[in-house]
């Protein structure tokens, strides 16, 4: 680290409020964070946002936009509006349990196996390079349609085991050259146990990495779910953007001349996930002062 | 007219969400043809800020808010960039601070030249092969150079293929900042001869930055010492040799010495005659400390104050004093190079030594010679290839990851590099808790005691206040003083200090020098001093073992070893320290 | 695709049809008895019978007719003066020859005709089959059989992969051009009954989403659209019609191997508790009935209705009744929740395919349905090959499955119902996956295999129905529709619900029946 | 030559891992390809029972143990043979992924390319021109892209391009009545049918590149010898290419090698949509249809194209980065 560094207290949770502090600096990722606020907070609030139950499919079919029913009604009789506001909660859910998982994940391996040296570390690096190169796609298909009819939890766990390699590749070359860090054979001399190095002096070095690499993983696992729910892979009876996707492809959305049925909720997709990588600008500025916004040449 | 005239220069930086910082103020003076100027000041001080406006280089986030500088009568200040880069062929040319870095790593080093003959076309294509050998020859280089990349080039080599890119604009001003800084002691001094053999002949005007007064002194015939933005002595360097009129120069100057000398003597540092075993005395606080107005904390410590605590805070180590010796046995350590088909490194050679209970031994050599090699091997953090080491009942060479911890009680280490060697997420309390916690049976308020105890020891007072701090908010030197308190939190026998002061600057050097002397007097620890800066060496150790591509090549008392040298190599070594006092009166 | 079809022109007597897809573009494989075959081969190759299966009657084609002398044969004549497509005569030769090379090779009888017949043999113009059992609707299956050409087939190596590129044909269509976006076919001019066929080429594109059929002006297409109103017939006010009949009964399948599924109480609240109105217009959109409980696909074989069935079978929601009959199998209602003896709230888990919507809509609503009973009703959805593994071994609660639908009463019964279906859990069956078991009904479906009197089969059918209205085997809910888009543009006399001449699928040989049918608009 | 060597080393290794991962996935499915056959009549009407009994004689079922299968499948996959397709039977599964490689290739293959190269462009550009329009424009334009999902900008292209305007064919790789050859018209023809399809993949994939070099290229900015190369007055062209982004470009290099398993990836969603007749669409068919042999062919084949384009790139990445030669 350099003099300059400002990287806070000790205290975890003072060193995220930190991160929180240096991405809200970025105006790109304030806007980015409060889209994603916007998303969270009707995803908590969805039942009191929307006019109608998601599944409640009393209404008129393939009802244009109406004073009733703002963006219409689906081919099965749902609001739409209604719908979108509920596929909130699996998209936000997906994105961020999906991003979690991923990212733990990431940085068991990528810490522990950053930090040993030897033929194991090679093994895992090997297959960290494997599940890179895998596509991640095609994978997941033949996963989904495995592992079947598990709804959402099953897509998070297929975006899971093809998600977490990135983040686990980037965290393990951060924590090689981190690991030779003179405080880390500092705390060697200090009779440190090699899982406190990791964890206690390396792992909070990698906030700003870590932070990027969930919301790099959360959007990937919001897009990845949205693909599966189109192709009809998932459970087509939850709620989600993708599913409504589905749906409207399902019953010709285009034919019905209902549009919105399409793009609202590929809309709120790219929304949710563009929030995410606004809110990697400020990240990337987190660990790399140089990208810092702003500076003109 | 002179070439260049710098009236009322102001440069701040505004970076992005904080406060502006001023790097320059109010900076006038001439360079006339053909000087040779120099321009000293510890980190920090804008040096390099100074030097890029000079050159036109200033980029965001610096600014030249106020002032002008103008060059043969044209204001560059105000130039824009396609001005400015006309200006680049004949006008002034830079040798950056880093000049390791400034090769493009995959562009060939003759594609540098060509990039730069086409630029200002003033090389036809015709000759330019030959111009480019020309150029490197200059620098005393080989034409071969010119089929290389930098990775393929050695520190001294890349600064030297910078220089004669510089040097192909066929600039009227050069400015180099601190060329030889990341350099091995022996390349540094042909480099600056070289840089030297340069502006004698092709009779440009350079400006020299260093924050090493000495060097400078001893190459350039005028010298401006910079401090906190501002320029505080501006004078012919045998004028500010033998009249300092600042006190900051004063300061600086007072830290050199000739390490061969009969007597050294540093402020702040005993003075060293010829066997320090004699001269138990401590320095005592309050011994000539430098007073600089506008100063802080972090930019200038008071060199002497905090070196000896009182003896009434801090227990002797009565009886506790090292028990054992490490012992080293034709211990070697050939490192196999990672990637096959390449030569494996002996990175130290049959090398064999004692280090007695309460012993300070010097380990000197040029870069690569193997010191560090040497303390990882003795630390437990590499096993030799060959041979034996002990301590005590620990044989260290095969020790085991579990005994570690226990060699680790006993023997520890002082880092390099006080801004890497601490977490920065940690606070001062927490880095020097944990080996507390670790290596004694102290928990709660009894660690507490000790960590204030420890602070205490190496005067970062008040106690309580520091404990709580980030290492951001330490200035390097104290820094490197928590870093000495954590080797002493386990309370070892041994403490092996990698060239503990080679990050900082000057003014910080003595203190921590002072306090480790001090500690090895009042605890009785054996010190293993690792360095390539012998007047350190001949501070601080008894004993000195010379080291030469992993050999030691010459062992003795340090006063002797350096007073009369019979290794060549030690008397190459000797040669290269900077003589202010021996090159600038001779100059003058 | 081209945004605009130029095959289409009113008056060149094309026919753009969307009856093959490709997954994207075709293969060439018109190999009769392959199951991956491109759908036209059936417009031309012919079987010798072809059965509306709608209600079960039959038009000849190869055959002029068939007698059972008893009910253990069937005699076919043969139509005379028919040629193949390369100018050989067809004779009865060629049918003895299909049958055999389908018996020689089992991996080719996909209508199981050897399932059947004992043997046959060529009776001057007649071919005689001798049949293994008294076995009545034999003669439905022996129909189906597509002939092929004996002079081109016998020197063919493996008639399992063969791909058929040429096909030689007796049909009203022979191969006109083919590349992996589209083929067409040409009317065969040498056809028997050629005078009878109007069109005089057939457009199949591979690539056939609902909105090339709309926008592009098909004349047929097989597809379920969403708001057929709004699209298909607002794309052609004039011309586009729909009709939509039963092809088969979508049914809650039972597994009676299990509790509390094997409780004919259970069944009957399950079924009084269901709106099938509501089911039937949630699942299809409205353009089907809910079906009832005789087994029958209404209003098409309303002649074989047992007419003691109150309101013809369909069984109306009624929720007292329900809860009567949950009350008699054990289950009662606690607060909110249907509960057990020991007070665990009543859980069904209902099998579907994935990728089946308009069955999982129809879930959907039966959840709803038997969850305001205080029913917990989970969906499991796997791919369809898993379902239908899950299916055949039986390994699952209630799946939501289909029946019937062969325009043949035994048929469909005998599939649904037959105890020689039931095998046991884990050993796959093709039939009767809700393992239904009942010497009775066995009888029964024997009786009416080996009837060849009508009013004997009316009246046997008709007990049945009462089985199946009773003991609910399988819990109808609604019927599957045949979704038969049609524009009167340049052709017309499309099977309509007025005129039901045959279904309006694209697929098997009923099409035949459509193209010999066709009048061009004037 | 080493570098070469051991990327080759690794390359088998990986193939090996990926062969076999392969292999083990489609045995892990439920379902036989019966059952499959079955399920796909069965949505046309009621299957009759014997018609599974002929269905099986003739799809084969796999016999032997594991081990002996897993031997043979090795042995097959060495000879290009991957046996014949369930689906599409008695079409082997060979022939079916040679008819749709090319398509995806072509596509895939020529998008991704120019999307890297405009990508990398723009970045430059974005970089170079920090806090102008410049920059401005195609980092905001490119966050936004490329969080489309692929599908949807299929969709939207497709109906409002495709059928709202009328200018672009909407399936297919070309026109129906149009045979496969070399003639000029044919490919112009595909040429035209490519223009939805590529647009997406072009649009959606377009913005990672326009970030990614934007960001390395501020990294190489700020590096001495970028100010090194200005303070001896290089023309600013040159110093932005050939040093800046010159050596920005090497990171990006390996990104463009593992992001290209992504775009495959949203390609195969991108055919699905636009009917392309490539291997993403043959995937998603064998899926639904639980087409092992077809899956195993199809999966192995995307991901071998994945790990030599990398292997490609690493080997690129060799040549044009001296540090690496050693
Ligand atoms: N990019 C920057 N942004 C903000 N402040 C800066 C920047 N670069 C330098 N500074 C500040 O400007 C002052 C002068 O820096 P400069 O690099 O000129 O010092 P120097 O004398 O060359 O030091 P050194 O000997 O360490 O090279 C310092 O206080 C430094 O912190
Ligand atoms: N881990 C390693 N792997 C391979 N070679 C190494 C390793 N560590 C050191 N070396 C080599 O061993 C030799 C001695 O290195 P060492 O670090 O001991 O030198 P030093 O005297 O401490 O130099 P300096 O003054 O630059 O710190 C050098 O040539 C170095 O390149
Ligand atoms: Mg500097
Ligand atoms: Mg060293």
């Amino acid at each position: 680290m350099s003099p300059g560094d400002h990287a806070g207290t000790a205290n975890p949770l003072r060193v995220l409020w930190r991160a929180f502090a240096t991405i809200w600096s970025v105006p790109k990722a304030r806007i980015g964070v409060a889209m994603l606020g916007v998303f969270v907070l009707v995803a908590i609030f969805a039942p009191l946002l929307a006019p109608y139950a998601a599944t409640d499919n009393s209404f008129g079919r393939s009802e244009d936009m109406s004073a009733a029913h703002w963006l219409g009604t689906t081919a099965a009789g749902q609001d739409v509006l209604s719908q979108l506001i509920y596929g909130a909660r699996v998209s936000v859910f997906v994105g961020f349990v999906a991003g979690l998982l991923s990212t733990i994940i990431a940085v068991l391996i990528g810490l522990s196996w950053g930090y040993l040296r030897g033929f194991a570390g090679e093994v895992i690096n090997f297959i960290v390079n494997l599940f890179l190169v895998i596509p991640a796609l095609p994978l997941m298909i033949v996963i989904a349609a495995y592992l079947q009819n598990g709804g959402i939890g099953m897509i998070v766990l297929v975006v899971v085991i093809t998600g977490w390699a990135w983040g686990a590749r980037v965290l393990r070359s951060q924590t090689q050259s981190l690991r030779s860090r003179d405080f880390v054979t500092a705390a060697i001399f200090s009779g440190e146990s090699p899982s406190r190095i990791v964890f206690r002096e390396i792992l909070p070095n990698m906030t700003s990495l870590i932070v990027g690499s969930f919301f790099g993983a959360s959007t990937a696992a919001i897009l990845a779910e949205a693909g599966l729910e189109f192709l009809g892979l998932g459970d087509s009876t939850t709620v989600s953007w993708g599913t409504m996707l589905f749906w409207a492809q399902n019953s010709n959305a285009l034919l019905t001349g209902q549009w919105v049925l399409l793009f609202a909720p590929g809309l709120c997709i790219s929304l949710l996930a563009t929030s995410m990588s606004l809110i990697n600008f400020g990240v990337d500025g987190l660990s790399n002062p140089r990208l810092r916004e702003g500076a003109k040449r | 007219m002179s070439l260049v005239s710098v009236q009322g220069l102001f440069v701040v930086y505004e970076p992005q969400g904080a406060l502006p910082v001023p790097a320059v103020r109010n900076v006038s003076f001439d360079l006339e043809q053909g000087d040779f100027v120099g321009l000293v000041g510890e980190s920090g001080s804008g040096k390099s800020t100074l030097g890029f406006a000079l050159t036109g280089l200033s980029k965001p986030p610096a600014r030249v808010s106020a002032g002008s500088i103008l060059f043969d009568g044209v204001d560059i200040a105000g130039m824009t960039p396609a001005q400015l880069r006309v200006q680049r062929h004949g006008g002034f040319a830079m040798v950056l601070q880093s000049g390791m870095n400034a090769l493009n790593p995959v562009r060939s080093i003759r594609d540098h030249f060509f990039d730069i003959f086409t630029a200002h076309g003033h090389v036809s294509k015709r000759d330019r092969e030959a111009r480019a050998i020309e150029l490197v020859g200059k620098v005393e280089l080989p034409a071969s150079v010119l089929d290389r990349f930098s990775g393929e080039l050695s520190g001294g080599m890349r600064q030297r293929v910078s220089i004669a890119l510089a040097l192909s604009l066929e600039p009227r001003l050069m400015v180099f900042d601190e060329p030889t800084t990341a350099l091995d002691v022996l390349v540094q001094h042909a480099v600056m001869d070289t840089i030297r053999e340069l502006q004698k002949s092709e009779k440009f005007t350079a400006v020299l930055i260093s924050h090493d007064l000495g060097m400078v002194l001893e190459v350039t015939e005028r010298v401006m010492v910079m401090h906190d933005g501002l320029v505080v002595e501006d004078a012919l360097a045998a004028e500010i040799l033998a009249a300092p009129q600042h006190p900051y120069t004063r300061m600086l100057l007072s830290h050199y010495g000739d390490p061969r000398a009969a007597v050294v003597e540093v402020p702040g540092l005993a003075a060293r005659g010829g066997d320090r075993a004699t001269d138990v005395a401590v320095a005592a606080a309050g011994n000539a400390p430098v007073t600089v107005t506008g100063d802080t904390l972090d930019t200038l410590e008071p060199v002497a104050a905090p070196a000896a605590p009182p003896a009434s805070t801090v227990r002797r180590r009565e009886g506790r004093a090292a028990r054992e010796a490490i012992v080293v046995t034709n211990v070697s350590k050939i490192y196999q190079r990672p990637s096959r088909g390449e030569e494996p490194v002996c990175a130290v050679n049959n090398v064999s030594f004692t280090l007695e209970p309460g012993a300070s031994m010097a380990l000197v050599g040029a870069s690569g010679s193997g010191k560090s090699t040497i303390a990882k091997l003795i630390t437990g953090v590499e096993r030799p290839t060959s041979g034996s080491i002990t301590f005590g009942d620990l044989q260290i060479d095969t020790i085991k990851r579990r005994q570690l911890k226990r060699l680790h009680t006993e023997v520890q280490m002082v880092f390099q590099d006080p801004y890497a060697a601490l977490n920065p997420l940690h606070t001062v309390e927490y880095i020097l808790t944990r080996p507390i916690l670790n290596f004694s049976r102290l928990r709660g308020r009894d660690a507490r005691a000790r960590v204030l105890e420890l602070l205490e020891t190496v005067g970062l007072t008040p106690v309580e206040q520091f404990a709580a701090r980030l290492p951001h908010q330490l200035s390097g030197g104290q820094r490197q003083r928590v870093v000495i308190a954590r080797a002493l939190a386990s309370d070892p026998q041994v403490i092996i200090a990698d060239e503990p002061v080679s990050m900082l600057d000057v003014s910080l050097r003595a203190g921590v020098l002072a306090l480790l002397d001090s500690l090895r007097e009042t605890w009785g620890v054996s010190m293993l001093y690792i360095t390539h800066d012998l007047l350190s060496a001949r501070l601080v150790t008894d004993q000195i073992m010379v080291l030469n591509s992993g050999a030691v090549v010459e062992e003795g008392r340090t006063a002797d070893v350096l007073q009369n040298p019979q290794d060549e190599y030690t008397i190459r070594l000797l040669e290269a320290i900077p003589h202010p006092t021996v090159g600038g009166l001779v100059q003058s | 695709m081209n945004v605009k079809n130029q095959a289409s022109g009113p008056s060149d007597g094309s026919l753009l049809v969307a009856a093959d897809n490709g997954s994207p573009t075709f293969e060439k494989n018109f190999n009769p008895f392959s199951t991956s075959k491109r759908v036209a081969t059936t417009y031309m190759y012919e079987p010798l019978r072809v059965t509306n299966t709608l209600d079960g009657t039959a038009t000849p084609f190869l055959a002029t007719g068939n007698t059972l002398p008893d009910a253990k044969t069937v005699v076919y004549d043969i139509r005379t003066g028919v040629k193949w497509s390369d100018g050989t005569a067809f004779t009865p030769a060629d049918v003895l020859y299909t049958f055999n090379l389908v018996k020689a090779t089992p991996a080719l009888d996909t209508w199981g005709v050897w399932q059947h017949i004992e043997s046959l043999e060529v009776v001057g113009d007649t071919v005689v089959f001798h049949l293994k059992t008294e076995d009545v609707p034999a003669a439905s299956i022996i129909d189906q059989q597509l002939i092929v050409p004996e002079h081109i087939w016998k020197d063919v190596k493996d008639p399992v992969t063969w791909k058929n590129e040429k096909p030689v044909t007796t049909g009203p269509f022979v191969l006109d051009t083919f590349t992996a976006n589209q083929y067409t076919l040409k009317k065969n001019v040498d056809y028997w009954q050629a005078d009878k066929v109007a069109v005089e080429k057939l457009v199949l594109p591979a690539a056939n989403s609902q909105l090339d059929v709309v926008k592009n002006g098909y004349d047929w297409a097989y597809a379920f659209i969403t708001d057929v109103e709004g699209t298909w017939v607002n794309a052609d006010k004039q011309h586009n019609k729909y009709w939509f009949p039963p092809g088969g009964t979508i049914t809650l399948s039972p597994n009676l191997t299990r509790a509390p599924y094997n409780d004919v109480n259970f069944r009957q609240g399950l079924s009084l508790a269901l709106d099938r109105e509501k089911i039937a217009t949630d699942a299809e959109q409205g353009y089907v009935d809910a079906a009832g409980q005789s087994g029958l696909l209404l209003p098409n074989q309303e002649a074989w209705l047992n007419a003691d069935l109150p309101n013809e079978g369909v069984v109306a929601q009624d929720k007292t009744a329900a809860l009567a009959a949950f009350a008699k199998a054990g289950y009662t209602q606690q607060g909110d929740k249907m509960v057990d003896a020991s007070g665990t709230q009543l859980s069904i888990n209902i099998l579907t395919a994935n990728g089946y919507t308009d069955w999982l809509q129809g879930l959907q609503t039966v959840q709803s349905q038997l969850g305001a009973l205080g029913i917990d009703v989970k969906l499991s959805q796997p791919q369809p090959a898993a379902y239908t593994e899950a299916l055949s071994k039986g390994d699952f609660d209630i799946a939501m499955n289909s029946f019937g639908g062969t325009g043949s009463v035994f048929q469909d019964m005998n599939t649904l119902l037959n105890s020689e279906f039931a095998t046991p859990i884990g050993t796959g069956t093709t039939g009767n996956y809700g393992r239904f078991s009942d010497p009775k009904v066995d009888a029964l479906l024997a009786q009416l295999k080996a009837s060849t009197d009508e009013t004997e089969q009316k009246a046997i059918s008709a007990q049945l129905q009462t089985v199946l209205y009773e003991q609910l085997p399988v819990i109808s809910m609604f019927y599957g529709g045949l979704w038969g888009l049609s524009s009167d543009k340049n052709f017309t006399n499309w099977p309509s619900e007025k005129n039901a001449y045959a279904p309006p699928n694209t697929w098997n040989s009923t099409p035949l029946l459509i193209l010999t049918n066709l009048k061009k608009a004037k | 030559m080493r570098y070469t060597l051991s990327k080759v080393g690794l390359l088998l290794l990986t193939l090996w891992a990926a062969v076999t991962l392969n292999f083990l996935l489609p045995r892990l499915m439920p379902g036989s390809p019966a059952d499959a056959a079955i399920a796909k009549l069965a949505q046309n009407g009621p299957v009759s029972p014997s018609t599974r009994a002929a269905i099986e004689a003739q799809l084969g079922v796999p016999t032997g143990s594991a081990w002996d299968q897993y031997l043979q499948y090795l042995n097959n996959v060495v000879h290009f043979d991957f046996g014949v397709s369930y689906t599409f039977f008695p079409q082997s599964v060979a022939s079916l992924v040679a008819t749709a490689l090319p398509w995806t290739l072509v596509l895939v293959g020529f998008v991704t390319i120019v999307a890297f190269i405009f990508g990398t462009l723009l970045g430059v550009l974005a970089a170079w021109k920090r806090g102008s329009w410049l920059d401005t424009l195609p980092t905001v334009g490119g966050t936004f892209a490329s969080a489309f999902p692929y599908f949807w900008t299929a969709l939207l292209l497709l109906f409002f391009l495709g059928y709202v305007a009328g200018w672009f064919p909407t399936s297919g790789a070309y026109s129906s009545s149009a045979t496969p050859d070399f003639s000029v018209a044919f490919l112009l023809d595909a040429l035209y049918h490519s223009i939805l399809p590529a647009t997406t993949i072009l649009i959606t994939s377009l913005g990672g590149w326009i970030l990614g070099m934007r960001s390395t290229m501020i990294n190489t900015l700020g590096d001495d010898y970028v100010t090194f190369a200005e303070a001896n007055g290089l023309h600013p062209r040159t110093v932005a290419i050939r040093y800046a982004a010159r050596n920005a470009i090497l990171p990006n290099l390996t990104s463009f090698g593992l992001a290209l398993g992504g775009v495959v990836g949203g390609s195969l969603l991108v055919e699905r949509v636009f009917n392309y007749p490539g291997v993403g669409y043959l995937l998603y068919t064998a899926v639904v249809n639980q087409d092992f042999p077809l899956m195993q062919a199809l999966f192995l084949i995307i991901t071998i194209s994945v790990l030599l384009a990398n292997f490609i790139v690493d080997i690129l990445y060799g040549i044009l980065d001296p540090r690496t030669r050693r």
